[in-house]
């Protein structure tokens, strides 16, 4: 009795509603087309959402303070296009300095976002659609609108993101390095735990003395510095730059925060429901094409799956009333309607 | 009047020594966009004793207690921790230098652990690479809680506490930092009679700690209940300090105010009529059950409980308010069809909600917006031509609960505490209604305007009108109320006529008379 | 109305005494001030730009994306926003399609236009109000189904040939002069403008947007009116859809992609606050006018669109942060 | 103000987006035609997107200007017909290149190629490189594109013809012009159809993930990717082998042309008109045929012997 109570207050845990409704996904998918359940059909899929669960992570943090970063797909192409440039125009330079390059150019990026944001207190939404804008342009504006093809780059900047370590792709290591010291960063140190706080109650977190300007500063810079590593990793994976590289991404990596129930306004949302929003997503996205339906369906599809999803969410976030009438006469109260 | 010069400013402490102040202001100023909050503020306070700072509503006192946290830097003047000068330019130096507070506001991460509420923005850490101790940090919020004496789940999220809780985790995280000084503005606003007792406990624990402890209060009796001395501000100037023992209430009223006050309660004698509002079997899955009760043409229907008994919420069903309610509401006879709030405005019943924050008022409207908004299609569609009109309303009512404000088009956020709650009463009595739901009606507001409050309340029903007063304020429930229903737990425990409602007879109802503290344990579980 | 006897200690005047500074510190001033200077500026820099057909036909550049604005400024005023407007534009136009194939009559496409929008509209609604969704979340799901729906129905087809009435209403003029599309925009404008500051429903949405749970509590029907404003935005969508199509003559399942964030610039360079409860059409018209100007501008002096967007882009961070920063300034001082 | 009268020619180009290799080349062609005429200003521009709404935008600002000429590539056929007949109305001459627009918005169209050569090519690519058997798939740019659209439609066309009776159509997919969507369609087709020997993708995107994603997959010298791309884009996909052969006409002359051939109309050259012929500088003789459309020669392959050197080029 007591433990089907806790199996079912288990069941009812958002993250877990996740898994489970992943998983589903995945077994229907595979229903109807068997290769989907493939060894490597899957492995691919752990890679392909690489980007995004990086993305979506760092996304959570800025979304957890009460902000949103729409930044962050233009910041990806610039800094994936500079990297690019870089190692076209220096084929000898070391593949981690190029890497480091990509991420500073993207943390300076994120940390202007976070400077407007955070010393200056303008409305995110607001500065990352500018900055959104401004990043974009400045991609043509430096590479003359010119693409950077395969040929262009050297093999060793192509080969890293897919090049595999004990089996598995570096993408993934990445991502699950990353995912891990995120979940620490969230869990266990004092910049998540203000952020928390930030999102919560703006005006307390300033009574209790959290450094806000400081904590919205870093946080964009973290958004920032995430775009810009998978701006090197977007590049060199599909080997390739240009000026539209991953347009309208943003509104991907948005939505799988919101699928896995980050709060968009702010103080609630956890590490991993970021990275089962962002597998959820990339199950739909890689499952369409296999499952051959006709591509003029998938976009309503995908419409259709994350309003569901998003609702589901919603069932389990919906504020109750309060519980002021005493248990033990409810109970009987229950009792006496139920006979 | 006795003023500060004219006593022996310095009282003895316990030891029988002269205590130098631990805490000491002088010629403090501050001002917002040409309003002086605070102009040459003197304040000494010294280890071990408790000192109550007085004031009208906007006298300066929650700016004092924002400057002296750091959380606003002072325009002018110095401040003295144990004759050090200090400058706190963010609210962490004021902790680190001993100074904390409970603020006016809740300052509360609802998403958050109660122990990580406490101990947010310094919790311990441990390892490497270093992180957030959690073991740690729950054991010594437990350890915090006991040396409270109150008892609280410290994993539990802050959002899932009653107000009264949460108020306890505010204290408790002012405590946690061994503080020299410890600030309380209005603690006990939203705390019932039971827990009030529980802080002034916690208070004397402080003092005889050696702890200063500044108290704010607009309620007299938990001033000298609990106080050693006073220090008196009016208008954003000092006015007088010295000890409590040297100075009758009415004096100190004065002092504050400026002029006397009449205490009494001004009920008046109203002849009361026919049976006005009915509820009938009232029931909520959750929050109540089984409310019955009358109200007639004229009368004053008082509601006290323990905060958490469920006032709020059955008089927030009976404004369409809730869904999932049962039951049935009449008003002169006539069954009600109560779906929202503005069916519950249109039938004439107004309620004036008690969290003034996020019910009340519309912070960044204008003192006339927020007055006019329930009687807008009263004033008319096309606002743009009646807005005379719409001044004058908003004049009437202004006037008529002295508010202090600039012009009528002034943000209510410029306000001070109090007087937001005025607008937000004006809001209600603009709506002219036949039943008008006071919860919490003087929560917050100062002795004076509390006065013309109960005299406007008396005022009200002489005028035919019928008033329901949700109140956890004993003496004002007694002072002003026809008869008295007591809640409990969601229940209606006990109704009172005016003339048997004792103190006594009220409080034991209303901590179900019954084992108290078998309950409690329950409540917390 | 008045007492008789004014008992208060304390006197409050009605409005606030007009001061100079406060006037100039108004969104509104300063954003006329920026559209003046950037008039000046491109007349003197380019030959074709104050000539008054010139300047006619450059409207037809933003006045469906400005009409779609002016409920959308009411919805952000409101505490919402909605992403999926040029998703409900597509939709709409691919369901004036339908019926024009199916041989309906002119005048019906534009009552099938707005009654879609209106559709469109009201399931994101539904959705926020009945299950307390964040709009934003919402709208993000629903822009993929209504453009994956106009994706289903036209797959790779284009709906052409539409009757003359849409053509003179998308591409037409009055007097030969003003096109037909500005002079309903104007209409618009004082409309939404008269709704907003000057009616009951006006004040009902500031005061949702300021604080939803107070207007509650105050007897305003919050729901209602979200659930109005999402669908008047679906609605007004459908308008620039019936304007839009019968501007290019045709329709495709990718129509007006990316107008969205357009639309939602010019209401934010209008003064609305994001944060809701503030903003005034009169600003948004500005934003729109000078948005507007500065483009065509720079279309004119043949700068690439991309550059154009940066133009935009850091014309909307500095409008809002230079108010701030010379604010610093001054209380640093 | 007084007008700046200037006597150049003022001839627009109007591309489908810029930052697009393709056209950037085709602007370098418009330069040379310039310079060889004479007195002519080539203005290049294009929208940030493909999108016909973009284009219409600039549409009107090139009115407003009163350029002579307008040359564009359109991304809607029918969408840009109201804007480009009023451009004509107000005496511009309005000629559409690559991606053409719907007869009456404009006064002739030239084809890079003939859309049926251009079909056929890439089918022809197809089965030479698996010898005429199996199974083939299409990676579009986006189910919007015109000229993507008719090529797809000629292709579906050309299958039925006896010499491709051994190549199986499988799949149309759509990239949108995304490589990461593009990748990720091509993974499926690769999935879903085992059998799958080439992936023909008449887009510069599309071709570039479809080679990307056999390399990933392991895939190379088992299935091929062939298609629409240009050579300096192209060149590492040559070398990596998943491509062996892929067209592109060439852009430089596409545009050289279009120059010349706009001049001609601003000139009043009496041939300039349906059935008309005249010739345009270096390019020798263009025919305009009865329906106001010239194509150009047919489309150039590229392979691992001249793709190096072409890539230098465009
Ligand atoms: N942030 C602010 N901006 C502008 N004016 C302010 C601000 N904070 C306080 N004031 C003004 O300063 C004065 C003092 O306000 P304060 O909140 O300190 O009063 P108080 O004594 O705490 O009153 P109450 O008993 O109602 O809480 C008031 O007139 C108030 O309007
Ligand atoms: N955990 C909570 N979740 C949601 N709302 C709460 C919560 N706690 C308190 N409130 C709201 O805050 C207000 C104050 O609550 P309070 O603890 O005073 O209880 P109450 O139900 O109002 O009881 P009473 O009026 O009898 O004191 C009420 O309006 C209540 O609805
Ligand atoms: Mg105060
Ligand atoms: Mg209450």
């Amino acid at each position: 009795m007591n433990r089907l109570k806790y199996l079912l207050k288990y069941l009812q845990q958002r993250e877990v509603l996740l898994g489970l409704m992943i998983v589903l996904l995945i077994g229907l998918v595979g229903v109807r087309a068997p290769i989907f359940l493939g060894m490597s059909s899957l492995s691919n899929l752990l890679t392909d959402s690489t980007l995004l669960v990086m993305l979506a992570v760092t996304q959570m943090f800025v979304i957890i303070t009460r902000g949103i970063d729409l930044s962050v797909a233009s910041n990806l192409a610039l800094s994936g296009m500079m990297s690019a440039l870089l190692a076209s125009k220096f084929p000898d330079l070391p593949l981690l300095l190029i890497v480091l390059v990509a991420m500073a150019i993207g943390l300076g990026l994120g940390l202007i976002n976070g400077y407007l944001i955070g010393y200056l207190s303008l409305p995110p939404i607001v500065v990352t659609l500018g900055t959104m804008s401004v990043y974009r342009g400045l991609v043509f504006v430096l590479s003359g609108g010119a693409w950077v093809s395969s040929h262009q780059m050297p093999a060793a900047f192509i080969a890293f993101p897919l090049s595999q370590l004990l089996g598995i792709t570096h993408l993934v290591w990445i991502a699950a390095i990353v995912v891990i010291l995120m979940w620490y960063l969230a869990r266990y140190t004092h910049f998540g735990r203000d952020l928390y706080a930030i999102g919560n109650q703006p005006t307390a977190a300033n009574y209790i003395g959290i450094p806000t300007p400081r904590r919205l500063f870093w946080t964009y810079g973290l958004s920032g510095l995430m775009a810009g590593l998978c701006g090197y990793l977007w590049v060199a994976r599909y080997a390739v730059a240009y000026t539209e590289i991953a347009y309208g991404f943003e509104f991907t990596v948005i939505a799988a925060c919101v699928i896995g129930g980050i709060n968009i306004a702010g103080g609630a949302g956890t590490v991993s429901g970021a990275v089962l929003g962002s597998l959820f997503l990339a199950v739909i996205n890689n499952a369409l094409p296999v499952v051959k339906i006709s591509p003029f369906w998938q976009s309503a599809l995908t419409g259709v799956v994350i309003l569901t999803a998003v609702m589901i969410n919603a069932r389990s976030n919906k504020k109750g009333s309060r519980q002021i009438l005493p248990l033990q006469l409810l109970q009987k109260n229950a009792i006496r309607s139920s006979t | 009047m006795l003023m500060t010069n004219e006593h022996n400013p310095f009282p003895i402490a316990p030891d029988g020594s002269l205590a130098p102040p631990i805490l000491t202001l002088k010629g403090i100023c501050k001002r917002f966009q040409g309003i002086v909050a605070l102009h040459e503020v003197a304040l000494n306070v010294r280890a071990g004793e408790v000192m109550a700072l007085i004031g009208e509503n906007g006298a300066g006192k929650s700016t004092m207690v924002k400057t002296l946290t750091g959380i606003y830097q002072p325009d002018s003047g110095s401040m003295h921790i144990a004759g050090k000068e200090v400058r706190f330019a963010t609210p962490q130096q004021a902790m680190l230098a001993g100074v904390t507070a409970v603020h006016q506001e809740t300052v509360m991460f609802d998403e958050l652990t109660v122990a990580e509420n406490i101990f947010i923005g310094r919790q311990p850490m441990h390892g490497f690479p270093a992180r957030v101790n959690w073991p740690l940090m729950e054991a010594q919020a437990e350890r915090l809680f006991t040396r409270l004496e109150v008892s609280l789940p410290v994993r539990a999220k802050v959002k899932d506490l009653s107000v009264a809780q949460r108020h306890f985790v505010e204290i408790a995280r002012a405590l946690s930092q061994d503080a020299r000084v410890v600030i309380m503005d209005e603690p006990t606003a939203s705390l019932s009679q039971r827990e009030i007792q529980e802080l002034y406990r916690i208070i004397r624990q402080l003092r005889a700690a050696g702890t200063a402890v500044i108290f704010i209060s607009h309620k007299f009796d938990e001033i000298y209940a609990v106080a050693d001395r006073y220090t008196v501000l009016r208008d954003g100037h000092f006015v007088a300090e010295g000890a409590l023992a040297d100075i009758s209430e009415p004096d100190l009223v004065s002092l504050m105010v400026g002029r006397s006050i009449h205490q009494t309660f001004p009920k008046q004698e109203v002849a009361i009529g026919e049976t006005l509002l009915e509820v009938k079997d009232f029931c909520h899955p959750t929050e109540f059950d089984n409310i019955n009760f009358s109200l007639r043409q004229g009368e004053i229907l008082g509601f006290y409980g323990l905060v958490g008994a469920g006032r709020s919420e059955v008089m927030q069903a009976l404004f369409g308010l809730s869904s999932n309610v049962r039951g049935s509401v009449s008003l002169a006879g006539k069954i009600l069809d109560i779906k929202s709030a503005k069916d519950a405005i249109a039938h004439g019943i107004a309620y004036v909600p008690e969290d003034r924050q996020h019910q009340g008022g519309h912070l960044t409207m204008s003192v006339q917006q927020n007055i006019t908004l329930p009687i807008l299609d009263r004033i008319g569609f096309l606002l743009g031509t009646r807005r005379n009109e719409e001044t004058a309303i908003s004049r009437h009512y202004s006037e008529q609960l002295e508010l202090k404000a600039s012009h009528l088009t002034q943000m209510i956020a410029e306000l001070s505490g109090g007087n937001q709650q005025k607008v937000v009463l004006g809001k209600w009595l603009a709506t002219k209604p036949k039943v008008i739901i006071l919860d919490e009606p003087t929560k917050g507001i100062d002795i004076g305007s509390k006065a013309a409050v109960h005299r406007f309340i008396s005022e009200l029903v002489s005028t035919g009108l019928s008033v329901i007063l949700v109140s956890s304020e004993l003496p004002e429930v007694l002072g002003m109320s026809d008869r008295v229903i007591v809640m409990h737990q969601g229940h209606i425990k006990k109704v009172f006529d005016r003339a048997h409602a004792t103190p006594e007879s009220v409080v034991a109802a209303a901590s179900g008379s019954d084992s108290l503290a078998v309950e409690m344990a329950e409540e917390i579980a | 109305m008045t007492s008789p006897t004014n008992s208060s200690r304390y006197t409050i005047r009605d409005k606030e005494e007009f001061q100079f500074k406060k006037f100039f510190s108004h969104w509104e001033t300063l954003l006329a001030l920026l559209f003046v200077a950037a008039f000046i500026i491109n007349s003197l820099l380019l030959p074709n730009f104050f000539d008054l057909h010139n300047l006619a036909d450059g409207t037809f550049n933003f006045s469906e994306k400005a009409l779609i604005a002016l409920p959308m400024a009411l919805l952000i005023i409101c505490r919402e926003i909605d992403i999926s407007v040029s998703g409900i534009l597509a939709l709409c136009s691919v369901a004036m399609g339908l019926a024009n194939s199916h041989g309906l009559p002119a005048y019906s496409l534009l009552f099938i236009a707005v009654f879609t929008g209106a559709a469109c509209g009201s399931l994101n609604g539904l959705l926020v109000t009945r299950f307390a969704l964040p709009s934003i979340v919402v709208t993000i799901g629903s822009v993929s189904l209504f453009r994956g729906l106009a994706s289903v129905v036209l797959g790779d087809q284009a709906f052409t040939a539409y009757p003359q009435l849409l053509i003179d209403w998308g591409q037409g003029y009055f007097f030969d002069f003003i096109p037909r599309q500005f002079i309903i925009l104007l209409f618009f404008v004082v409309v939404f403008a008269i709704i907003l500051h000057a009616t009951s429903w006006g004040r009902r949405i500031y005061a949702i947007g300021n604080n939803p749970v107070a207007a509650r509590f105050s007897g305003v029907s919050v729901d209602k009116y979200r659930f109005m404003l999402f669908t008047l935005t679906g609605a007004m969508a459908g308008l620039a859809a019936f304007l839009l199509t019968g501007r290019i003559g045709s329709t495709r399942p990718n129509i007006a992609t990316g107008w969205e964030l357009e639309i939602i610039t010019m209401v934010i360079l209008g003064g609305v606050s994001i944060a809701g409860g503030a903003g005034t059409i009169v600003g948004v018209f500005l934003a729109v006018l000078t948005l507007g100007v500065v483009n065509y501008g720079m279309a004119l002096a043949n700068i690439p669109g991309i550059i154009m967007t940066i133009v935009v882009g850091i014309l909307l961070l500095i409008t809002i942060a230079l108010p701030r920063l010379l604010n610093r300034k001054k209380q640093r001082k | 103000g007084c007008e700046q009268k200037s006597d150049k020619v003022k001839i627009a180009i109007v591309v489908k987006n810029l930052g697009n290799g393709f056209f950037d080349a085709a602007h370098e062609g418009a330069k040379e035609a310039a310079k060889q005429i004479g007195n002519v200003e080539i203005i290049y521009t294009g929208p940030t997107t493909p999108s016909a709404e973009g284009q219409i935008e600039i549409i009107n600002s090139l009115i407003s200007q009163k350029v002579n000429a307008i040359a564009i590539s359109a991304n809607d056929a029918n969408a840009l017909v109201p804007i480009t007949k009023k451009a004509m109305q107000r005496g511009i001459k309005v000629i559409s290149f690559d991606s053409g627009i719907a007869p009456e918005g404009r006064l002739m169209q030239l084809n890079p190629s003939n859309a049926d050569l251009i079909g056929l090519k890439q089918l022809q690519m197809a089965s030479d490189a698996i010898g005429g058997k199996g199974e083939i798939a299409i990676l579009s740019a986006s189910a919007q594109a015109t000229n993507q659209n008719i090529w797809i439609n000629v292709m579906k066309k050309d299958l039925e013809k006896p010499e491709f009776a051994g190549l199986k159509l499988v799949a149309t997919v759509y990239g949108d012009d995304q490589s990461d969507k593009s990748y990720r369609e091509a993974i499926g087709l690769l999935r879903s159809n085992p059998n799958l020997k080439v992936i023909i993708s008449p887009s510069t995107v599309g071709i570039n993930a479809a080679s990307k994603a056999v390399v990933d997959e392991h895939l190379v010298g088992k299935v091929f990717v062939t298609g629409l791309g240009l050579p300096s884009e192209m060149a590492g996909h040559v070398k990596s082998g998943a491509v062996k052969e892929f067209a592109i006409w060439n852009p430089i002359d596409l545009g050289y042309a279009a120059t010349y051939i706009a001049n001609e109309f601003v000139k009043g050259n009496p041939n300039a008109k349906a059935g008309g012929s005249f010739t345009i500088g270096r390019m020798g003789t263009i025919e305009i045929d009865v329906n106001g459309e010239a194509a150009m020669a047919p489309p150039f392959t590229y392979n691992k012997d001249n793709v190096e050197q072409f890539s230098k080029i465009f």
